[in-house]
C-alpha cells in the first residue's frame, strides 16, 4: 500500500526524527509514504473563520494531489493532520467554501473532498493492526510505563476528526500495549497542554504542562510519547520542574521493531 | 443598524455562530483550560455577542488566552461552537484595528533552540494578519 | 440557482403539483401550515390516502396539463400508515422518473420525499427546495398525448 | 345534472387575512356544476352548519365543497352537518385554503388566487363523487395492554374495573416496571414499593386481568375493534401452576454472576430468579445464558431443591394468539446509554452513578440495604455533586433535544433523602434551569435549598475525573460567581436522559402507529386527543408518548383506559367506505393486486360475467372491504384498471390534476 504523505514544515526541521523514523517504520511495516511533491506548509492552525479561504488552499493543493494519484492522505504531525482533515471536511461538507476554494483554484476537475486523510496512528490501527505489530517486534518494551499524551489537535472536535473516543481514547495505549510496553492513563492526557500561547505567554503554558506533568507522573508514568511537534516542545521545554521524558511515538516504534540504531545512523 | 448591531453581526458572520443556539448553561465555561486566565469567559462571549456588546470583547485579554484546544465546541450540548467566536472576535481586531499581537522585532527574544517552525506558524496565524 | 436563469425567468410561474400521503405528508404540510412556515404558492397539494394510490398515470397528466414539477411526498420507510405502501410507491417512482428522463423530462422536476406528520419544517424547506429547483429549470415541455392528436 | 354548492370559511381573519373569500365565492360561482356559493365567518359552527343544511335543501344540492381548515380538523363536522341535512356524507369535499394556503402565504393575491385554485380540484373532484355506505365491523370486548410498568397496570385496572377483560403483556418476568425500582417518589416522598405493590397485587388478583409475563408481542393484524396478537411466551422452565414461590432455588443456583438487571448491574444474581422479592408473578425464570444446566448439561441444583418439582428444562417458548378490541402502549422508559459522554467518567468510575442507581443504592432491598456507599470502597461518601440534564437538552448526536422532565424533581428528592439519612454530607447539585411545574413541586425543591441545604450551582461541570487521593475531581462552573470550580467529590450522580424502551419502534411498526424522531409515540392530536395513537384502536399510555412522572402517567393511564372503554361499549363500528373494489368485467384475474395487499383483503373467485353479449366463467378478483383499509396499492399494481378506490377514484384525482393545471 502506497500513501501520499504530508511531512510538514516542522518534521524538514525541528523534528526530523518524527518523520525519519514514521519512514523507516513504514518500510518495516509493509506500506510506502510518497512525499507531496512541492507541499506547502498547512499553516499550523485550521482557519476557523469562516471567510477564511487562502489560508485552506496549501491544505487543498496537496488533497488534490493525493487524489490525483487515487491515494489516501498520512500524516504525522497532528497539527497538519488537523488542519488538513478539517479543510478536507469543508471541502466535502460546506458549500461555499467549496465553491470559493475552487473558483479560485479554477482547475479542470473541482475538488469535493475525496481523499481520505489518515493520521499515521490511523493506519497502524486500522490497516497494519496492532496485532500486526506485535508480531514484528522484536525488541518489546518490556516493563517500560508509558503515559500517552493525545492534545487536543488529534481528537477534537470528534465530528471531524473521527480519530477516537475524544474523552476517553484509546489508540495510543494500544499502540504502547502492541510495542510491548504499559501504558498508563492519566486524567490529564486529553487536555490541551498551551503550546501555541508558549511563545507569548510562558508562564501559563509553564502551568499547564506542570498540570499535565503532574498527572501522568502520580499515575505512575515514566515518560511520555506524542505525536505533535509543538506537544513536544512545550511539554519538554516549558515546565517549571523537570518533567517526565518526552519521545514520539514513532521513534518506540523504531526502537521496538529494532531498527532505529539503523535510522540513526 | 447600530455601530454595535453591525458589530455583533459581523462576528455572527465570521464565526458562522449563531449566537441565540445557547441555551446558558456554562457547559464551555466549565470545560475551559484557560478560564482562571481570561476576563470575559468562554459563555460570556457567545452572550455579549448575542447582546451586541463585542466592544468589550475586542478589549478583553482573552481573546489571546483561547487555545483553540475545542473542549468547549466538543462538549457543547447545543453546538455553539464558542471557540468559534473567540476566533471571529481575534480576527476582527486583527484585521480592522490592525492590532497585531506580535511584531516581528520582538520574536528573535522569543526564540529558543528548540522552539518548532510550527510555533511561529501558528503565532504568526493567530497573531498577525 | 445562477443568477442568468433567475433573470430569464423572471415572468415563470412554475405549476407544481404534490401528491401527499394522508396519514403523514399531508399532516406535515398542515403543521408547515399551523407554524407558519412559508413556501411559495406555486405548489399544489392533493391527498391521497397513501403514497403508493399514485398512479404514474397521474404524473404523466399533470406534465401533460402543464405542470413544471411533480413532487410526491410519503410516510418515512417503515413509518408506513399501510405498512409497506412507500415501497412500492419508491419502487415504482424510480422507473417512472427514469423513463420521464427519457422522454426529456429532466429528473429535477420530479421526486420522492419522505415527510412525516411531525417534519413541518422539512416540508416547507424541502417545498422551497423543489421550486428552486424546478425556477432554476425553467418551464417544462409538455408532454403530449398522442393518441389525441388531430391531423 | 350535478348541483354543488361551495362554502367558503373566513375563520376569523385566520383565512379571510390573506385571502379574498369574496373573490373565492366569485370565481367558483362561475364554475361548471356550481350552482351557489357563500363565504361565512366560521363555516364550522353551529350557524355556520345551518346555512350548509339549508342551502342543500332549498338548492337542491348534489355535493359540496367546503374551502376551510384542514379536512384532518373538520371533515368528520361537515360530513355530519350534510348527513343531518339529507346528503350523503360522502358528497362532501374540503378545500384545505387555510394550512395549505393562508397560513403560508402573505400576499392577498397571491393567497387569493391559490385559494380558488385549490377550491377549483375540490369541485372537479366532487363532481364525481358517489355516495359511499360505510359498512359494519364487530368489536371483540377484550384489551390488550403492552407493558406491565405503572401505566400499563393503571390502565389495565381502569378497563377491568369498567367490567372488559384485559391482557397485560409484559416483557420481564415481573410486572412492576421502573416504579418498582425507586426508593421514595416526589414530592410526598412516600415509598414507591408501598404504593405499587398493592396495585400489583390487585392487578393479579383480578378476575378479568390475564397478565403474561416475560411475553413480547410478536404479530399484530387486523383493525380498530377486531386485532388478533400473537404473544410469544418465553420459556421460564418454571412450571406457573406447581412453583410455590418458595426461593430456594434461587438460594441454591450455583450459577451467580450475571449482572442484576433490577438493580441495574450494581450486584449480580443468580441463573433462576426473580427480579425483586415482590415480584408478580413470584415465579422464577431461568436464564439459560447464565445457566449451567443449559451451558454444560450438567447442574440440575434447583430441579433437585424444588420440593414442588415445578422445575422443567423442557418448557418451549409459546406462541398465543389472541383477539382484542382495542390495544394500549406502555411501554415505558429507559436511561440513555453513555458511552458518548465519557468526560463524566461514568464507564471510567464505579463512583458515578445514573440516577436510577442512585435509588438502588438508598432503596432498603436494594444491594446494599439501603447503604449509600461509594462502590469503589464501600465507604461512605461525604461530598456528592449531582449533574443535571446529562444528555437531556443536547441537540448533537450525542443526545436528545428534549427535556426529561423528571430529574429535576428526583435530584431535589434525592438531595433532601440523603442530607436527612447522613446530615454530614455536602449535597451540591450543578443545574442548568430548575424546572419544577406542579403541584407542591416548586416548594418541593425550595425545601431541599432552605432547609437541607442543598448548595444549587447554576453552572455545569465540564469535566469529571480522578484526584490524586483517590476520590473524584470535578471540574465546573459557577455562572452566577463567574468562576470555575475544582471540587473533589465522593459520589457523583447523573441525571441521565431518559428515552423511549428501546422495542418501541419494533412494537409501533406492528401496529403502525406513528412514531417522532425521538422513538415517542405520537398522538392524534397534541392537545386535543393525547392518548391516542392516530392509528384507530391504538391508545398511549406514559411516557412511551413523552417524558412524565407518575401523577401524569397514572391521570395518562386512566384516560387511556376511558377511552379503551368507550370504544369497549360499542356493538359495532362503523367501517371506512373508501375501500377498493374491482370491476369484474375488466379484472384478468392476475393476482397483482392480491401480492400488494397489506391486509390480504383481495381474494379470487371464479364468477360469470358478461362481456360483450358472452357469458362467461372466470377467475376475478374481489375485495373484503371489512378489511380493506382503503391504501390503494392495488389499484395501481392492477394492469387492467379494473380495481379503483371509492373516494379516491382514479378519475377523481385525475379531475384533481385537471383543475389544477388548467
Amino acid at each position: 500500500m502506497t500513501y501520499s504523505y504530508f511531512p510538514g514544515c516542522t518534521l524538514k526541521n525541528k523534528a526530523k526524527d518524527l518523520d525519519f523514523y514514521a519512514r523507516a517504520c513504514a518500510k518495516a511495516l509493509g506500506f510506502q509514504l510518497e512525499e507531496i511533491p512541492e507541499w506547502q506548509c498547512c499553516g499550523a492552525v485550521y482557519p476557523l473563520a469562516s471567510d477564511e479561504i487562502a489560508t485552506k488552499l496549501s491544505s487543498v493543493r496537496a488533497l488534490k494531489d493525493a487524489k490525483a494519484k487515487g491515494q489516501d492522505l498520512v500524516t504525522v504531525c497532528s497539527a497538519c493532520h488537523h488542519v488538513i482533515k478539517r479543510v478536507n471536511d469543508d471541502m466535502a461538507n460546506v458549500e461555499e467554501i467549496r465553491t470559493k476554494v475552487n473558483n479560485y483554484m479554477s482547475d479542470e476537475e473541482p475538488y469535493n473532498g475525496e481523499t481520505k486523510v489518515l493520521h499515521y496512528l490511523e493506519v497502524l490501527r486500522d490497516v497494519v493492526g496492532f496485532d500486526a505489530i506485535k508480531e514484528k517486534v522484536v525488541n518489546p518494551l518490556k516493563g517500560r510505563k508509558i503515559g500517552a499524551y493525545y492534545g487536543c489537535m488529534l481528537l477534537r472536535p470528534s465530528v471531524t476528526m473521527q480519530f477516537d473516543d475524544p474523552e476517553n481514547p484509546s489508540i495510543i495505549e494500544d499502540f504502547i500495549r502492541a510495542i510491548g510496553a504499559e501504558p498508563v492513563v492519566y486524567p490529564m492526557r486529553n487536555e490541551c497542554c498551551g503550546g501555541y500561547i508558549s511563545l507569548k505567554d510562558k508562564p501559563m503554558a509553564a502551568n499547564m504542562v506542570d498540570q499535565i506533568m503532574d498527572s501522568a507522573a502520580w499515575k505512575g508514568a515514566q515518560e511520555l510519547i506524542t505525536a505533535c511537534p509543538l506537544c513536544m516542545y512545550n511539554l519538554r521545554n516549558n515546565g517549571t520542574k523537570e518533567g517526565l521524558p518526552v519521545t514520539y511515538f514513532t521513534e518506540l516504534l523504531a526502537e521496538a521493531l529494532g531498527i532505529k540504531e539503523e535510522v540513526q545512523a | 443598524m447600530s455601530a454595535d448591531a453591525k458589530l455583533a453581526q459581523q462576528i455572527r458572520e465570521i464565526s458562522g455562530v449563531d449566537t441565540r443556539k445557547c441555551m446558558k448553561c456554562g457547559r464551555c465555561s466549565a470545560s475551559c483550560p484557560a478560564y482562571n486566565e481570561m476576563d470575559i469567559r468562554p459563555h460570556q462571549f457567545v452572550s455579549y455577542v448575542q447582546n451586541g456588546n463585542v466592544e468589550a470583547l475586542m478589549n478583553s485579554k482573552s481573546i489571546w488566552k483561547c487555545l483553540s484546544c475545542f473542549a468547549c465546541v466538543e462538549r457543547c450540548p447545543r453546538d455553539v461552537k464558542p471557540a468559534k467566536v473567540i476566533e471571529a472576535v481575534r480576527l476582527s481586531v486583527i484585521r480592522q484595528r490592525g492590532e497585531n499581537f506580535l511584531s516581528p522585532d520582538e520574536i528573535p527574544a522569543l526564540l529558543d533552540d528548540e522552539t518548532p517552525q510550527q510555533l511561529l506558524a501558528s503565532a504568526y496565524r493567530k497573531y498577525r494578519k | 440557482m445562477s443568477i442568468e436563469a433567475k433573470n430569464e425567468n423572471k415572468e415563470f410561474k412554475p405549476l407544481i403539483v404534490a401528491f401527499c400521503c394522508n396519514w403523514c405528508s399531508y399532516a406535515g404540510a398542515d403543521l408547515a401550515g399551523s407554524s407558519r412556515l412559508a413556501y411559495p404558492a406555486d405548489v399544489k397539494i392533493i391527498r391521497v390516502p397513501c403514497s403508493c394510490r399514485v398512479n404514474p398515470l397521474f404524473i404523466l397528466r399533470a406534465f401533460q396539463k402543464g405542470a413544471d414539477g411533480v413532487i410526491l411526498c410519503g410516510c418515512h420507510p417503515g413509518d408506513c400508515h399501510y405498512s409497506t405502501g412507500n415501497y412500492y410507491a419508491r419502487r415504482r417512482m424510480t422507473l417512472l422518473f427514469s423513463m420521464l428522463d427519457y422522454l426529456g423530462v429532466e429528473n429535477g422536476r420530479t421526486r420522492v420525499e419522505w415527510v412525516s406528520a411531525a417534519e413541518g419544517v422539512k416540508f416547507s424547506q424541502t417545498m422551497n427546495e423543489f421550486v428552486e429547483k424546478i425556477y432554476s429549470l425553467g418551464e417544462n415541455v409538455r408532454l403530449e398525448d398522442l393518441r389525441c392528436k388531430k391531423n | 345534472m350535478q348541483r354543488i354548492g361551495v362554502f367558503v370559511c373566513h375563520c376569523g381573519t385566520n383565512i379571510a387575512g390573506t385571502v379574498d373569500v369574496k373573490r373565492v365565492v366569485e370565481a367558483v360561482k362561475k364554475e361548471p356544476g356550481v350552482v351557489y356559493a357563500e363565504d361565512y365567518q366560521y363555516m364550522c359552527s353551529e350557524a355556520g352548519q345551518q346555512k350548509i343544511a339549508d342551502a342543500v335543501k332549498n338548492e337542491h344540492l348534489t355535493g359540496i365543497v367546503i374551502c376551510s381548515c384542514s379536512p384532518r380538523m373538520h371533515e368528520g363536522t361537515f360530513r355530519k352537518a350534510a348527513e343531518k341535512a339529507g346528503l350523503n356524507p360522502y358528497l362532501v369535499e374540503i378545500a384545505n385554503i387555510r394550512e395549505q394556503c393562508s397560513w403560508i402565504h402573505k400576499d392577498m393575491e397571491e393567497g387569493t388566487e391559490k385559494a380558488v385554485i385549490l377550491a377549483r380540484a375540490a369541485i372537479a373532484k366532487v363532481m364525481l363523487n358517489a355516495p359511499l355506505q360505510p359498512g359494519e365491523s364487530r368489536v371483540v370486548k377484550r384489551a390488550l395492554v403492552i407493558g406491565g410498568g405503572i401505566a400499563g397496570i393503571q390502565t389495565a385496572l381502569d378497563i377491568a374495573d369498567a367490567g372488559y377483560e384485559v391482557d397485560i403483556v409484559e416483557k420481564t418476568p415481573s410486572i412492576g416496571g421502573r416504579m418498582s425500582q425507586l426508593d421514595k417518589t416526589f414530592p410526598t416522598l412516600d415509598c414507591s414499593s408501598c404504593i405499587l405493590t398493592p396495585k400489583m397485587g390487585e392487578v393479579n388478583a383480578h378476575e378479568k386481568i390475564n397478565i403474561y409475563t416475560y411475553s413480547e408481542v410478536e404479530k399484530v393484524s387486523g383493525f380498530v375493534g377486531d386485532f388478533s396478537v400473537d404473544i410469544r411466551k418465553k420459556a421460564r422452565y418454571v412450571d406457573m401452576d406447581k412453583c410455590t414461590g418458595c426461593g430456594l432455588c434461587q438460594e441454591k443456583c450455583p450459577s451467580r454472576k450475571t449482572p442484576n438487571e433490577f438493580n441495574r448491574g450494581l450486584n449480580t444474581r443468580p441463573a433462576i430468579y426473580t427480579p425483586f422479592a415482590q415480584a408478580v408473578p413470584n415465579v422464577p425464570v431461568i436464564d439459560t445464558e447464565a445457566c449451567i444446566k443449559f451451558k454444560t448439561g450438567k447442574c440440575g441444583v434447583c430441579s433437585k431443591v424444588c420440593a414442588a418439582g415445578a422445575i422443567d428444562y423442557t418448557q418451549k417458548d409459546e406462541i398465543i394468539t389472541r383477539e382484542y378490541g382495542a390495544i394500549v402502549v406502555a411501554t415505558g422508559f429507559d436511561t440513555i446509554n453513555l458511552d458518548k459522554f465519557d468526560e463524566y467518567y461514568y464507564n471510567q468510575s464505579k463512583d458515578v452513578i445514573t440516577a436510577l442507581e442512585l435509588e438502588r443504592l438508598m432503596n432498603a432491598a436494594g444491594p446494599t440495604g439501603g447503604n449509600v456507599v461509594r462502590l469503589s470502597n464501600g465507604e461512605h461518601p461525604k461530598n456528592i455533586v449531582f449533574i443535571q440534564c446529562v444528555g437531556s437538552r443536547d441537540v448533537t448526536c450525542r443526545g436528545k433535544s428534549y427535556c426529561s422532565k423528571i430529574c429535576c424533581m428526583y435530584t431535589a428528592k434525592q438531595a433532601m433523602l440523603l442530607k436527612d439519612h447522613y446530615p454530614d454530607v455536602d449535597v451540591h447539585v450543578f443545574y442548568i434551569d430548575v424546572r419544577t411545574p406542579g403541584k407542591n413541586f416548586d416548594e418541593f425543591y425550595r425545601r431541599a435549598v432552605e432547609e437541607y441545604d442543598v448548595d444549587y450551582i447554576k453552572g455545569q461541570v465540564g469535566k469529571v475525573s480522578e484526584a490524586e487521593n483517590g476520590r473524584l475531581l470535578v471540574q465546573g462552573v459557577d455562572l452566577i460567581d463567574n468562576r470555575q470550580i475544582k471540587m473533589e467529590a465522593d459520589l457523583v450522580v447523573l441525571a441521565t436522559a431518559i428515552e423511549p424502551n428501546k422495542d418501541v419502534r419494533k412494537i409501533a411498526t406492528m401496529l403502525t402507529a406513528s412514531i417522532d424522531n425521538n422513538n415517542f409515540l405520537t398522538e392524534a392530536h397534541p392537545k386535543l386527543r393525547p392518548v391516542e395513537s392516530p392509528t384507530a384502536g391504538i391508545f398511549l399510555s406514559g411516557v412511551c408518548q413523552g417524558p412524565k412522572d407518575i401523577p401524569e402517567t397514572v391521570a395518562q393511564a386512566g384516560a387511556a383506559a376511558i377511552k379503551v372503554v368507550g370504544l369497549l361499549a360499542k356493538d359495532k363500528l362503523v367501517t371506512n367506505p373508501c375501500t377498493a373494489q374491482s370491476n369484474p368485467l375488466f379484472c384478468n384475474g392476475c393476482s397483482a393486486c392480491e401480492k400488494v395487499c397489506p391486509y390480504g383483503a383481495i381474494s379470487y373467485e371464479e364468477q360469470q360475467v358478461m362481456d360483450g353479449g358472452v357469458r362467461e366463467n372466470r377467475r376475478v378478483a374481489v375485495v373484503n372491504s371489512a378489511l380493506c383499509q382503503g391504501c390503494g396499492a392495488c389499484t395501481v399494481a392492477c394492469p387492467s384498471g379494473a380495481m379503483d378506490l371509492k373516494g379516491f377514484s382514479n378519475r377523481q384525482i385525475l379531475a384533481e390534476v385537471d383543475a389544477i393545471c388548467r
